[in-house]
């Protein structure tokens, strides 16, 4: 187990590596000098070249990424070439805010799937299961923005009982900002509670199947007693390993949703860079992004040794 | 007769496993610990074993399949332990197999026919549907069969298909592994008759493997008896079957009764592992 | 948004921006409400900006929330468009129209304590040439020299009369800086305006403070918050819900009906300097037939484009005039919609036919009324292409820098910007050395001249048809019922919140 | 078998295959046989019928529409549903039922766009890292996983602003990020296809590599490419949508629902029927192809049979 631990880690490292080099390339082969691009169409060759030297732009690629590279390692994101300020802690800023939004999505949609796609599988024949499956698929099928804004008629504008939009920390006004956070929040979760029901679903059947649920059926066990005793940890694992891949859903889902609910993430932070051609900006987000992701999927693996006994020895 | 048709000597396969320390190399698993054995041509060799004793991995190695961590493979005078894939064209076309699970031998995609005369097309032979539907004949099927989809027949009948097909090249040698095991009790005697005789009338050199010794009993003149990796007994079937010398064989000739009763009906187990070694 | 708009681009682009300016009047007079009460509001704005330095960076944002709020100038510009004073009690211009003096005020200080000085205007002035990047601070080039007579009197003399500049003076190249504030312009702004900047939540709203320091008037609210808002819709919402007291800028004039039919709110329409310009690559020779140019100006039907891609609102225009501006006339009879006319005057210019790109910046108006004038044009027989470009970047550089187009559509914010827009320098191409002249002589004379030279010039480029004025855009404010001293109409760079109270 | 080593990794990995699209997660199953004269499932029928409506829709819309789509007439802008304007009309006049109409052919371009650059270089990606040797292998799913981090509305966004925004090259993004699941996918149906013995039999008669793949791995997993291609679509339709809201979709004039959606977020008070039809058009597509997808997986896959 501290083996693979070891060579998950390596792999790891090795993809961080060569991410942070597609990251850096795919902007190195943006057209447009940033120089130019934060200057504008009208400066001066002489003003272009100064701005080059104060990015440090006029250094080899080669500098300039491992440069970037070195202060990433130390928390350092550069300074941005069109806002002239300090990447670093807007980005911490903003994450914080799309953490909030992504960990409390995500709860909500487990709480919806499992319940859900549990009852799913064990009334899979009946009717009760039928009719939550037909709604798993509508949920499925409408786009989050979409459901973000008719949740905002609902129960902003409609009935008023909520906020339509906006953020507040939660350290300056805890009710407001849990006022805040629900509607976005349900509109993360909702839709991809949807897709998890059907993924605990299907991992709930299998375990049904299983020899040892039917022998503690037969022992008389009825068979939501009989699931929860022996059933839920197998199906753990590969609802777990769904739920890692959510989370990157949920970060880029997050994106649209943040633009709905008017909530300052990172989400609107890397539109902004890219539409403002903060190249810096957009190439630190982007990064961070890829990181979390590979660093989650990093995460599950190893919470997937750890949850699957069989897979712990290291042999089938 | 000069040379044996299939000389294995001291063969051993390891597979590695994946390291659960990070100080030591786990201990590979030893597939094949040293085997050793000689078919004559002309002769029907059997060789019988538990689920898992190394039996397929055995088969697969003498058939190119799969590489000898160590030992030597000479088919027909020729070693092939070491040859590269492209100069392996005389064993492709005199070494053929059965396999054993009549639903995964054949690909589902395919017409029988296709299926059939697959090894002729793959060795530039000219893939007359005469040829087709001669070996339909000879295995027993109606030459209609050729242009329907394995999944449209019996268990029994797909293994004719696999005999066909693994007769299309007109081998010399013929590797069955586990033929019967799979098959429905009825139908296997039908399928075992049909192997022997039409080894006898194509004269080919049959290995037959089973994990059912009554049934080598009844198709092979000499058989080895695996255990773990390695051979343990090697003799005319009927002096093993009569005399068994290595504790091993015993066991397997005192289980034949419950073997009786496992070819009645009671295979589950059975099958099931022999599913998961393969 | 980015250094590189230019003049009137600058503001053009975020739609909103324009329609808010919002217009200032005389702070000499006290009829505002008393200040006091520790009262807070939200306004929902559109654009937010990227720094808070206008002297780097362009872009309406940073003046829309800024300018006359924590800066001032000397001079600006009331609601009837006259020039005013602000920071200067008075001024006089000497008879060659060249030395201006002026008079300031007494008591002002800037927020980091220091008094405003002659001194900080001189300064200031000078400071425009020197470090300020952006494309605006030509305006200041025909100034040849700022002096500091005494510590209340600044004389500028220019190197010739120019109208242009008193009136430059009034937007954010005339803003004051003290001369020990200039240090982190970019996050932390000093003027001498009636709010001080509070603090900055990128991405979400910035927080002005009022300035209880302030020389003149004290503003009515004690904390002013401006939340940016990318989506119409969302903003539209943040007031349904009480999270803003007043939208700034509506965007989606479609959505106005579900403020008007509710007694909660008041909806306020005026105008704004933002000319929405159909604009002709006149460097292309489909163009250089003045034919064709007219041909299309027939071909659109105005009332009707103005009522499907804006709901109506906004004025229909005829020329690149506001209502506001001095030399404003009624232009809009000078190409009455007439499809005949125009396919007549395709045909005789043999253009009938040829295939025109149209291409857009990702704005909603433009893409919206792109969608109109290709289905008008195409049915007068010329087939038109429709690009979207993303603005800004794609677009000024395409579009703009390149003039890579043979049309395209975006609001022209700047104040009295007919002279800037339609030269050969700009992307229209538009070379017309009458219309030049005009220009030169209004420049120089004196404010009568100055209108009549104007007008001429005004009607000028509506009969050659040097691009087409789809309509002007529209100061759409909505505010809850109880906020007064909302300026009906948007004709300066700033959202005025000096005068804004709750009754 | 040669690979029967590295079981952890495999199992983790064949189970992190499951893409986020997967919903019944089964595609490690057996999937590569083929039982017939099973009973239809509903949502094969169900999905069939929509996507075949969807089809139908777009073919009819080349020769037939009620109105020409993008015909601007303000005289009947913003129209009630009727008898001359079954669905109503936009701010522009333009006939609701002809959009939604021309709309359904952006629909299958973007998913066939989309799903067409994930499949050619998905699954020739798949099968060469289900036949290769282990580092090879191991080299091509970890760069898969690294394509894995770059989420496809990132790329989409990156895309549009590097090479203009566009129906095109927001779907090839889109279709480039969804390229890892569909190489997992069709890697662990060909690992699966590579162990059985019809596999043996072709390469004991002296099939080599290539020809295996071609002639025995891909037609069985043709019904693995299908399901995932299916879901895929629906993914697609999704992301399009989305990428419209934030204006990097399909641009106008070209009717999309994504932008016939975006573009009536003004009128929900005065007119939400401007956002129920793209809207329910959307949900109905997304089902259509899900439900399709769901419905041949359950028919391809023997193992799901005592489900139902």
């Amino acid at each position: 187990m501290v083996l693979r631990l070891v060579e998950r880690t390596a792999v790891l490292l090795v993809s961080l590596a060569v991410s942070s080099v597609l990251v850096f390339g795919f902007m190195a082969v943006l057209p447009g000098d940033p120089a130019r691009v934060a200057l504008g169409v009208n400066a001066s060759d002489e003003a272009v070249a100064q701005l080059r030297e104060q990015f440090g732009l006029d250094r080899s690629l080669a500098t300039q990424y491992f440069d970037w590279l070195g202060g990433l390692l130390h928390a350092d994101f550069g300074t941005s070439y069109v806002s002239k300020v300090a990447i670093g802690p807007q980005i911490f800023d903003r994450l914080q805010v799309t953490l909030w939004l992504v960990v409390v999505g995500m709860i909500v949609a487990l709480v919806v799937a499992v319940p859900a796609g549990t009852v799913m599988a064990a009334r899979h024949r009946k009717i009760s299961g039928l009719a939550l499956s037909a709604i798993s698929q509508l949920g499925v099928a409408v786009p989050a923005f979409l459901a973000g804004i008719l949740l905002i008629m609902l129960f902003a504008v409609k009935l008023g009982w909520l906020p339509a939009n906006g953020w507040t920390p939660p350290a300056s006004d805890p009710g407001m900002f849990l006022r805040q956070l629900i509607l976005p929040a349900l509109s993360l979760g909702l839709v991809q509670g949807a897709v998890l029901t059907r993924y605990v679903r299907s991992a709930v059947l299998d375990v049904l199947r299983e020899d040892y649920l039917r022998t503690a059926r037969a022992k008389g066990l009825r068979p939501f007693p009989a699931l929860w005793r022996h059933g839920l940890r197998n199906a753990a694992v590969p609802v777990v390993t769904v739920l890692g891949l959510q989370l990157a859903t949920l970060l880029i889902g997050a994106v649209v949703v943040e633009r709905v609910f008017v909530i300052p993430g990172l989400g609107s932070l890397l539109l902004d860079g890219v539409s403002n051609r903060d190249l810096l900006l957009v190439q630190d987000v982007v990064m961070l992004l890829v990181v979390a992701v590979l660093v989650v999927n990093f995460l599950v693996d190893v919470l997937y040794v750890a949850l699957d006994p069989r897979l712990r020895v290291g042999q089938r | 007769m000069t040379e044996p048709a299939i000389q294995v000597t001291d063969l051993v396969r390891d597979y590695p496993r994946p390291r659960t320390s990070l100080l030591r190399a786990s201990p590979p698993v030893h597939a094949l610990r040293g085997v050793s054995l000689e078919v004559q041509e002309g002769e029907r060799f059997g060789i019988v074993g538990e689920s898992g004793c190394g039996k397929s991995t055995l088969l697969r190695i003498i058939a190119a399949l799969d590489r000898a961590t160590s030992g030597q493979v000479v088919v027909e005078g020729t070693d092939i332990t070491r040859l590269p894939e492209r100069r392996l064209r005389f064993l492709r076309e005199n070494l053929q197999l059965v396999f054993q699970d009549p639903m995964s031998s054949l690909d589902p995609r395919m017409r029988v026919r296709d299926i059939i005369a697959e090894p002729l097309v793959v060795q530039g032979h000219p893939a007359s549907g005469e040829r087709v539907r001669e070996l339909l004949d000879a295995v027993g099927l109606s030459a209609d069969a050729g242009d329907r989809y394995p999944h449209q027949f019996s268990g029994g009948q797909r293994q004719r298909i696999s005999i066909a097909r693994a007769l299309a090249p007109r081998p010399r040698i013929l590797i069955a592994d586990e033929p019967v095991s799979a098959l429905d009790v009825s139908v296997r005697a039908q399928v075992l008759n049909l192997i022997s005789d039409l080894v006898d009338e194509l004269n080919l050199t049959l290995i037959f493997v089973s994990h059912d010794l009554s049934v080598v009993k009844h198709v092979c003149s000499r058989v080895a008896v695996m255990n773990a990796g390695q051979i343990v007994e090697t003799g005319p079937t009927a002096d093993v079957y009569a005399a068994p010398t290595h504790p091993y064989t015993r066991r397997l000739v005192s289980a034949i009764p419950t073997l009786q009763r496992a070819l009645s009906g009671a295979t589950t187990t059975d099958l099931v592992k022999g599913v998961l070694s393969t | 948004m980015n250094t590189y708009l230019t003049r009137a681009v600058a503001l053009a682009g975020s739609a909103a921006l324009l329609l808010v300016a919002a217009c200032s009047a005389g702070s000499g007079t006290s009829s505002g409400p008393s200040t006091g009460a520790n009262q807070s509001l939200a306004i929902g704005l559109v654009a937010e900006p990227a720094s808070l330095d206008f002297t780097t960076t362009d872009g309406a944002a940073i003046p829309q929330a800024l300018l006359t709020n924590v800066y001032e100038g000397l001079v600006k510009q009331d609601e009837s468009g006259k020039i005013v004073p602000d920071l200067a009690k008075s001024w006089t211009v000497s008879a060659d129209r060249k030395t201006y003096t002026f008079e300031l005020v007494d008591n002002a200080k800037f927020t980091n304590g220091a008094a405003f000085t002659a001194a900080d205007a001189v300064f200031s002035i000078n400071r425009v040439k020197t470090a300020w990047t952006t494309s605006l601070k030509a305006a200041m080039d025909v100034v040849q020299d700022a002096k500091a007579v005494s510590p209340k009197q600044l004389q500028v003399t220019l190197s010739k009369p120019s109208n242009d500049w008193l009136f430059r003076m009034t937007t954010r190249i005339g803003a004051m800086f003290s001369q020990t504030g200039v240090d982190k312009l970019a996050t932390d702004p000093v003027g001498t305006g009636p709010y001080k900047f509070g603090s900055w939540k990128r991405g979400d709203s910035i927080v002005l403070q009022r300035n209880d320091a302030y020389w003149g008037t004290k503003p009515f609210f004690n904390q002013v918050t401006l939340k940016y808002f990318k989506d119409p819709t969302a903003l539209n919402n943040a007031l349904l819900t009480g999270t803003i007291n007043v939208i700034g800028t509506v965007q989606a004039p479609e959505a106005l009906s579900q403020f008007t039919s509710n007694t909660k709110y008041q909806v306020i329409e005026g105008t704004t300097n933002g000319e929405v310009v159909l604009s002709f690559n006149n460097s292309r020779p489909v163009f250089k037939d003045v034919r064709v140019r007219q041909a299309i100006r027939s071909a659109i039907d105005h009332k009707a484009l103005l009522d499907t891609c804006f709901a109506g609102r906004g004025k229909l225009i005829g020329s690149m005039v506001p209502p506001t501006d001095p030399w404003y006339e009624d232009l809009t009879q000078v190409a009455p919609y007439s499809k005949d006319k125009a396919k007549s005057l395709l045909a005789a210019a043999g253009a009938t036919g040829k295939t025109l790109r149209l291409r857009l910046p990702t704005l909603p108006y433009a893409t919206s009324c792109g969608q109109v004038v290709k289905s008008q044009l195409e049915q007068v027989g010329l087939k038109v292409q429709i690009d979207q470009l993303e603005f800004p970047a794609a677009w000024l550089t395409t579009v703009f820098k390149n003039a890579d187009y043979d049309m395209s559509i975006i609001a022209h914010v700047e104040p009295r910007d007919l002279g800037a827009v339609f030269s050969p320098k700009y992307y229209t191409r538009y070379d017309d050395p009458t219309l030049q002249q005009d220009l030169a002589a209004a420049d120089a004379g004196d404010e009568a001249t100055q209108v009549t030279d104007m007008k001429k010039a005004a009607r000028r480029i509506s009969e050659e048809a040097a691009a087409d004025w789809l309509f002007l855009l529209p100061n759409l404010v909505v505010a809850d019922k109880n906020i007064t001293g909302l300026p009906a109409n948007a004709i300066t760079e700033s959202f005025d919140l000096s005068k804004l109270a709750r009754s | 078998m040669n690979d029967e080593g590295g079981s952890v990794s495999r199992g983790a990995e064949s189970a992190l295959g499951v893409p986020a699209s997967d919903p019944a997660g089964r595609l490690d199953g057996p999937a590569v046989r083929r039982t017939a004269g099973r009973r239809l499932n509903p949502s094969l029928v169900v999905g069939g019928i929509i996507v075949l409506v969807i089809v139908l829709t777009a073919l009819v819309s080349f020769v037939w529409t009620p109105y020409d789509a993008t015909l601007v007439d303000p005289a009947v802008r913003l129209a009630k549903p009727s008898w001359s304007h079954w669905f109503g009309t936009d701010k522009f006049g333009r006939d609701l039922l002809s959009q939604i109409m021309v709309g359904s052919r952006t629909t299958l371009f973007v998913g066939l766009v989309a799903v067409g650059v994930a499949a050619v270089i998905g699954v020739p990606l798949g099968i060469l890292a289900a036949m290769t040797r282990r580092w090879s292998s191991e080299l091509i799913m970890r760069a898969n996983d690294l394509l894995l981090a770059f989420p496809a509305l990132l790329l989409a966004i990156m895309f549009g602003a590097v090479f203009g925004a566009s129906t095109l090259t927001a779907m090839v993004a889109i279709g480039i990020a969804t390229v890892p699941s569909f190489a997992r996918v069709i890697r662990s149906g060909a690992l699966q296809v590579m162990r059985t013995e019809y596999v043996l039999a072709a390469r004991a008669a002296g099939r080599r590599p290539f020809p295996i793949a071609l002639r025995h791995v891909l037609p069985n997993v043709t019904s693995l490419i299908t399901v995932q291609a299916s879901v895929s679509f629906a993914i697609a339709v999704l992301a399009e949508a989305a990428l419209s809201f934030l204006g990097y979709g399909t641009p106008p004039p070209t009717p999309s629902w994504g932008r016939m959606l975006q573009e009536s977020q003004e009128f929900l008070f005065s007119a939400p029927r401007l956002a129920v039809f793209p809207g329910v058009a959307i949900a109905i597509a997304v089902l259509g192809f899900n439900l399709l997808g769901d419905g041949l997986r359950d028919r391809f896959d023997p193992k799901l049979e005592d489900r139902r």
